[in-house]
């Protein structure tokens, strides 16, 4: 049966809560407000699984579900319409998107509970469910770029959720700024597509690319870059990622919503939409590689400074991401989204563990004054240790293992790769697992500092139980090539995205996934070894100034947003500042001053002195005739 | 003949120069006779006998006399001659005397740029006069007797002896001034 | 009494009157003189008329000198009712004092 | 006639206003409201009527008398797919000015609307004067009204602002008078007639310097109005001190004024001079584009600010028209509409929260949104607008300039999608500054009233309209835009012929 004409219910319904919310929500009952804002999203995620369902079980090869709506605008031969599109890849979004939005939407009816803008809160995350499922489900890059800025403003506004604060609605302020910066560079991006391929459409794009564009040619790279660039705002990458860290002033199932699980990945989804035009620049590609893997190591390093647990988790996402990046970078395309797929569960379930952990201990956010928890709070311990493992990707038994390990081999042996990008990648994973084991132990070992309010209900730890699940075995989905060779998320996506090129003579994977394993337990025993074991000798690496310096400069996020705040914000701001009173307007004031004072000098002349006016008639008479003697 | 010319000429710039330099306002109108009479014997040797007549009836009878009625009804005798002295300082009339002087200077490089021609100038009879007026100028004419109406009618409300009376803005200005000295005062 | 004098002697001669009542004017201070020169003036350009009338042998230059007559004599009935006015208001003949209209 | 009804329907009202006002203080208002959704009726149904035959030819009505014949002026109406937008567009904004109005306006009400509706019926007759005589008229007519309005109403340096802008605009209509009168001879020298009429005037073949010269009239007297950079300072003063409704109508259709000109009449009589100008001209534009933005931000007072957010949108406008091709005037057509309906409900708010706080001050204001969420998100929605998110109707016009200008100029357009950043910050500086961060002030400041929010309402749905439909804007302005592109196809072919027979 073909479900293509019910494609625009899953956008929709989401659309449908947020107006409903919008418009009558302040008169509506709290279990309303809850039925109508969760139940939008779970009725989503329903129909993705039924559309979904129909689309796997009837799919012959490269189906793709299209349903168009109405013709946005047409202008000569400029035409946009409303179309979405399901294949297989925004399939896999789709699903992320509604299933963990879907559960999110469920733990946020009890922890935003007591809040005033309840209605606001749920009306927003609807838009943005909205927002995101036209991103990944738009047929063309117009719509795609209507979901992307959508998604900006439910951002904008889920960072300032609590507005009174003045530092949440500057961090919402940055976030969105930031992120618009890399939104123009793709609009450019867009422009240059349109003036080359003369359409927006993805699919056209993507059957004429190497007809359109010479590979490696000046302006695909730029197309490219410049389509990049808007990636790298939305998942904060370098150099567009100092927003990201503040943006968890929102509310944690927001971070963990908008700010892990999914519109921050919007960046790996553009590429990966793109990869057509990607795979014709390898100047591209590798600029993508080395952000990723400077990314993630820069995130890393940072993420190991930080106390406030919900900064860590900012840093570590940033992090992923750059893996993410890396892995679109060196060509594998798929274990890219793989392992977005299963940072989407772990990520989420950290963010929403550390929320309850946040909300229990009357919003404190500092891990040194939390600890002790294990056993005051099994239901979030276990759950965020599900989560924990996955993050650092212990081996075997973690779906993070399995996605990380993937992008680690390929970094080395796919066709853009390199072993200086897979070393960088390895010591992303240590950091990872010191930084993981780090917050793990803080967080739940050890003596507890601040009394435990209430413990989260049902509504909240369900989901978490449900996401620990995904965390630990959605990975075995993909197996990697030496064990199993069981690789059905990857063969799921091939309709879509190329398989990832080889290159030739390369060293046997056995080995890198023990190096793997080695980096992430030894990243284990770093972090229990200084924050467990042996705590004093933290103090002791304190004496040293040049390692607290150290600290500083990575606690500061590598000092970028000061960086900035130098270079554009200040001068920026200096600039409006001293020219308040519109410098051109001084030409006009100017004249008319002009004309002032020539009026004065002229009014001196009308005396009321009859003989001066006389003289004035003789030297009037005197320069008359001297003229005409001139002349 | 042309010596007559001179003479007469030489009279008027003469009696002219005493008229602007005098002190006393009986003397300087006086002399300004003198030029006046000179004016008519220029006249008179330009050929234009009616001109010269009018000169003579109408300036230096009519005209001067109502001068002279004036400055007898001011009274204006040894005080205004003293006065006159003070205020006639070198410096006072050096300037405007460079700057006539100028214009003078540039009068005259204009008129003898141009040819120099001798002429014997033609006489113009008063029955001409007469006729151009009355023909061709009759508007003029009109105008003319208009305006002496008017000059009469203006004359003999001016020189009415009124009040002191001043403009609503000046009055305004002066009843502040007043009420601030009052102030002050206070 | 046929004369024969050049144009420019003529003219030149009015322009040397006109300027020394122009130096009248404004050389002194008392309304009385300041009027006395103003006929000065008249009278110069009067006879540069004239001048000009009798060297084209048109009646014209005697028609505005009769004009400028006219002229003269209203200036100096006004003139003359005016100082009289300024004297008993101010009871002085100082140009200088009568400031009022400046600007 | 209908052409003329719509003219004359205002002026009338504005005679009766003036008349009722003088008997009541609340009639002028009701006559206003009558004549002004009089006026919009007619227009729909002229939109509704000719809907079907767009498509086909240019001119959709015309209507022709001769006025002074013997110096060849005609009262000469006409209206296009381009003009019926904006004259819808003028009627709808002219309802909801007068609706702004309703309660703020206390004094000398008949002579307030007397104003108002002779401001509307300039606008209308200039966007449907073909004649340029007759141009001129109604440019002037909708200034002299503009002038109490602001001068009488506005707010404490009404006098200054008044005179700015009078001064401006009249000193540079003057400078587009002499070109008229320029083209004028320049025409009836070559071909024996004199005469003011535009289809006549279109068609002289001027000199390529003297061109120039006569385009420059043109291009000042608009671009003053518009305004583009260096001309716009007058802007921020007049709207600043305006009463809401004045702004409303400056911001949404004395701007638009300077535009529809400039594709009126300086493009179609000019062509050549235009494509000579056309680099500079983009580049003063993109210049507006960032100068307003950055103005924008550092503005303390509201209605200041948005002004100079006006600075910025403009800019889009004369660097689209500049671009010349289809995409762009399509834009610039959409961002005259939308730009009105988005600028014009943030001037309306700055007027409601005057209302409630006296004063425009933004340091002032703050955590607006708990009292008055309906505001807060109607203001979001329009600040949102303004920094043209997709989905809003600015997006389309501000993407189609700029995909226009980008098949044009490349650089320009990557200059000008620096606008798009600027126009974030500045933006969220409004939302941040007035609905967010702690309350300042404790008065109580009630949510919108029905008649405002009927308002608001008015405005939201038409620009989220706009933003997602906007192909039937772009139906009706397709046949003049298209004529206008072909038309400079034609003349680009020619000239090059011309230069290649040389």
């Amino acid at each position: 049966m073909l479900m293509d004409k019910y494609l625009w219910l899953i956008p929709a319904l989401p659309l449908g809560g947020f107006f409903i919310l919008a418009l009558i929500g302040k008169n509506m009952s709290r279990t309303w407000v809850a039925t109508v804002g969760a139940g939008s999203i779970c009725l989503s995620a329903l129909v993705t699984f039924v559309v979904g369902g129909a689309f796997l079980s009837g799919m012959p090869e490269n189906t793709v579900y299209t349903q168009t709506l109405w013709t946005w605008f047409e202008v000569g031969e400029f035409s946009a319409k409303i179309t979405l599109s399901l294949d297989v890849l925004s399939l896999v979004f789709v699903f992320v998107i509604t299933f963990i939005g879907a559960l999110i939407h469920i733990y946020s009816t009890a922890f935003m509970e007591a809040d005033r803008d309840y209605a606001r809160f749920f009306a927003s995350m609807n838009l943005f469910v909205f927002s995101m499922l036209v991103l990944v489900l738009a047929d063309n890059l117009l719509l795609m770029y209507l979901g992307w800025e959508g998604v900006g403003l439910c951002s904008y506004l889920l960072i300032g959720f609590w507005y009174e604060q003045p530092t949440n609605g500057n961090a919402a302020r940055k976030a969105f700024t930031v992120t618009r910066i890399g939104d123009a560079a793709m609009a450019i991006g867009l422009f240059m597509v349109f003036q080359q391929a003369g359409t927006l459409v993805v699919s056209d794009i993507g059957a004429n690319a190497s007809v359109i564009w010479q590979p490696n040619s000046a302006t695909v790279t730029i197309t490219a870059l410049l389509l990049l660039a808007g990636g790298l705002g939305k998942s904060a990458q370098l150099p567009l990622q100092t927003w990201l860290p503040d943006a968890m002033a929102g509310p944690s199932p927001v971070s963990a919503l908008i700010h892990a699980a999914t519109m921050v990945t919007a960046g790996v989804y553009l590429v990966a939409r793109m990869h057509t035009i990607f795979a014709l620049s390898e100047t591209a590609r590798l600029v993508v590689a080395i952000i990723g893997a400077a990314t993630l190591l820069l995130a890393g390093l940072t993420a190991l400074t930080q106390y406030d647990i919900k900064r860590v988790l900012a840093y570590s996402t940033i992090s992923q991401i750059g893996y993410m990046f890396l892995a679109l970078g060196v060509g594998a395309w798929t274990a890219a989204v793989f392992h977005f797929m299963i940072h989407a569960f772990f990520k989420a379930l950290l963010f929403l563990a550390a929320g309850a952990i946040i909300e229990s201990l009357h919003h404190e956010h500092n891990m040194f004054k939390m600890g002790g928890l294990k056993d005051k709070m099994p239901v979030v311990f276990w759950t965020f240790l599900a989560g924990a493992i996955s993050l650092a990707a212990v081996p075997l038994i973690s779906a993070g293992f399995y996605s990380k390990d993937q992008i680690l081999w390929y970094s080395w042996s796919a066709d853009g790769g390199s072993p200086v990008l897979w070393a960088v990648a390895l010591a992303g994973a240590l950091i990872t697992a010191t930084y993981t084991t780090r917050m793990m132990i803080l967080t739940f070992w050890g003596e507890s500092h601040t009394h435990i309010g209430h413990l989260p209900g049902k509504r909240m730890t369900v989901p978490l139980v449900v996401l620990a699940v995904f965390s630990v075995f959605a990975g075995f989905i993909e197996l990697p090539h030496n064990f199993g060779h069981f690789t059905l998320f990857s063969d799921f996506l091939h309709p879509v995205l190329p398989e990832t090129a080889m290159q030739e003579n390369i060293p046997s994977e056995w080995l890198f996934q023990l190096l793997a394993a080695l980096a992430t337990l030894g990243g284990i025993f770093l972090g229990y070894y200084y924050y467990y074991q042996q705590p004093a000798r933290i103090a002791s690496l304190r004496q040293n100034g040049l390692l607290v310096r150290l600290y500083r400069f990575w606690f500061s996020g590598w000092a970028f947003d000061a960086l900035y705040d130098r270079m554009l914000v200040r001068p920026f701001v200096f600039i409006a500042r001293i020219n308040k009173s519109d410098i051109t307007d001084k030409l006009y004031t100017g004249i008319s001053g002009m004309t002032g004072e020539m009026y004065k000098l002229l009014s001196r002349t009308q005396s009321g002195s009859l003989r001066w006016y006389i003289m004035g008639l003789v030297v009037g008479a005197i320069l008359i005739l001297g003229i005409q003697i001139m002349l | 003949m042309e010596i007559a010319f001179y003479i007469a000429g030489a009279v008027a710039i003469v009696a002219t120069l005493m008229v602007i330099t005098r002190h006393n306002p009986v003397h300087a109108l006086l002399y300004l006779n003198v030029s006046l009479l000179a004016h008519a014997m220029l006249f008179y040797l330009l050929g234009a006998s009616f001109a010269a007549l009018l000169e003579i009836i109408i300036y230096a009878g009519a005209i001067m006399v109502l001068f002279i009625f004036v400055v007898m009804l001011l009274n204006l005798g040894k005080e205004t001659a003293e006065q006159e002295r003070k205020w006639l300082k070198l410096k006072v009339w050096a300037g405007p005397t460079m700057l006539a002087a100028i214009l003078f200077a540039e009068f005259l490089a204009l008129v003898l740029s141009s040819r120099q021609s001798t002429y014997s100038p033609a006489v113009v009879s008063p029955r001409e006069v007469a006729v151009s007026l009355f023909r061709e100028y009759l508007i003029g004419v009109e105008l003319a007797a208009m305006l002496l109406m008017a000059a009469v009618v203006g004359a003999a409300h001016i020189g009415r002896h009124k009040k002191l009376v001043l403009h609503r803005f000046l009055k305004e200005e002066k009843e502040r001034e007043e009420e601030k000295q009052e102030e002050m005062v206070l | 009494m046929k004369t024969s004098v050049s144009a420019e002697v003529v003219v030149l001669l009015a322009g040397l009157l006109f300027a020394l009542g122009i130096v009248g004017v404004i050389i002194r201070k008392n309304i009385v003189f300041m009027l006395l020169s103003v006929e000065i003036m008249l009278n110069a350009s009067g006879l540069a008329f004239v001048a000009a009338g009798s060297r084209w042998g048109q009646p014209d230059g005697q028609v505005m000198f009769v004009f400028i007559l006219a002229m003269a004599a209203a200036e100096v009935s006004i003139g003359l009712a005016l100082i009289l006015q300024i004297y008993h208001q101010h009871k002085s003949l100082d140009i200088d004092n009568l400031k009022e209209m400046n600007g | 006639m209908m052409l003329v009804l719509l003219i004359t329907v205002l002026m009338a009202g504005a005679v009766v206003a003036v008349l009722a006002g003088e008997w009541n203080r609340n009639f002028p208002r009701w006559i206003a409201l009558v004549a002004c959704v009089i006026g919009l009726l007619l227009v729909i149904t002229l939109w509704a009527g000719t809907g079907h035959s767009v498509a086909d030819s240019q001119w959709l009505m015309d209507y022709r008398k001769e006025w002074i014949p013997s110096f060849g002026i005609t009262f000469h109406l006409a209206v296009d797919g381009l003009s019926l937008l904006l004259l819808a567009l003028t009627f709808f904004l002219g309802v909801l000015a007068v609706l702004c109005s309703w309660d703020e306006i206390r004094e000398r009400t008949g002579f307030y609307y007397f104003n108002l509706l002779w401001i509307l019926a300039g606008v209308a007759g200039v966007f449907m004067a073909m004649d340029l005589f007759l141009f001129y008229f109604f440019w002037e007519v909708m200034l002299i009204p503009m002038y109490f309005l602001i001068g009488i109403w506005g707010s404490e340096n009404r006098v200054y602002a008044a005179y700015k802008f009078f001064i401006f605009t009249q000193a540079s209509g003057l400078l587009m008078f002499l070109a008229i009168l320029g083209l004028y001879f320049i025409h009836g020298r070559d071909t024996g007639t004199y005469t003011f009429g535009y289809f006549e005037l279109v068609n002289t073949v001027i000199p390529f310097k003297t061109a120039f010269w006569l385009m420059s009239g043109f291009m000042i007297a608009f671009a003053v109005k518009l305004p583009v950079f260096p001309f716009h300072t007058w802007l921020p003063d007049a709207h600043g001190e305006a009463p809401t409704a004045g702004s409303l109508i400056l911001a949404g259709l004395l701007l638009k004024t300077g535009a529809y000109g400039m594709l009126r009449f300086v493009v179609p009589l000019f062509p050549e001079a235009v494509k000579e100008m056309a680099v500079p001209a983009m580049v003063l534009g993109v210049v507006g584009v960032i100068y307003g933005a950055v103005m924008a931000y550092s503005q303390t007072d509201l209605k200041r600010l948005v002004a100079f957010t006006s600075v910025s949108h403009m800019g889009f406008v004369i660097t689209g028209i500049f671009a010349l091709n289809e995409l762009a005037l399509q834009g610039v057509v959409m961002q005259l509409v939308t730009h009105a309906l988005s600028t014009g409900a943030l001037f309306l708010m700055a007027g409601m929260i005057k209302e409630r706080l006296h004063t425009r001050d933004i340091e002032q204001m703050g955590g607006l949104w708990s009292p008055m969420p309906r505001m807060g998100s109607v203001g979001l929605v329009f600040a949102m607008a303004s920094l043209g998110l997709p989905g809003l109707g600015n997006f389309v016009a501000e993407f189609l300039i700029l995909l226009g200008v980008f098949q044009a100029q490349a650089w320009i357009t990557v200059a000008a999608a620096s606008g798009l950043i600027f126009s974030a910050v500045y933006s969220l500086r409004i939302v941040g500054k007035i609905f967010l961060g702690p309350r300042k002030t404790m008065e109580t400041v009630p949510d919108f009233s029905p008649r405002e929010m009927l308002i608001m309402a008015a405005l939201t749905v038409s620009v989220v309209w706009l933003g997602l439909f906007p192909q039937p804007v772009i139906d009706t302005a397709k046949p003049a835009i298209t004529e206008l592109v072909r038309f400079m196809d034609v003349q680009n072919t020619a000239s090059h012929d011309q230069s290649y027979v040389k």
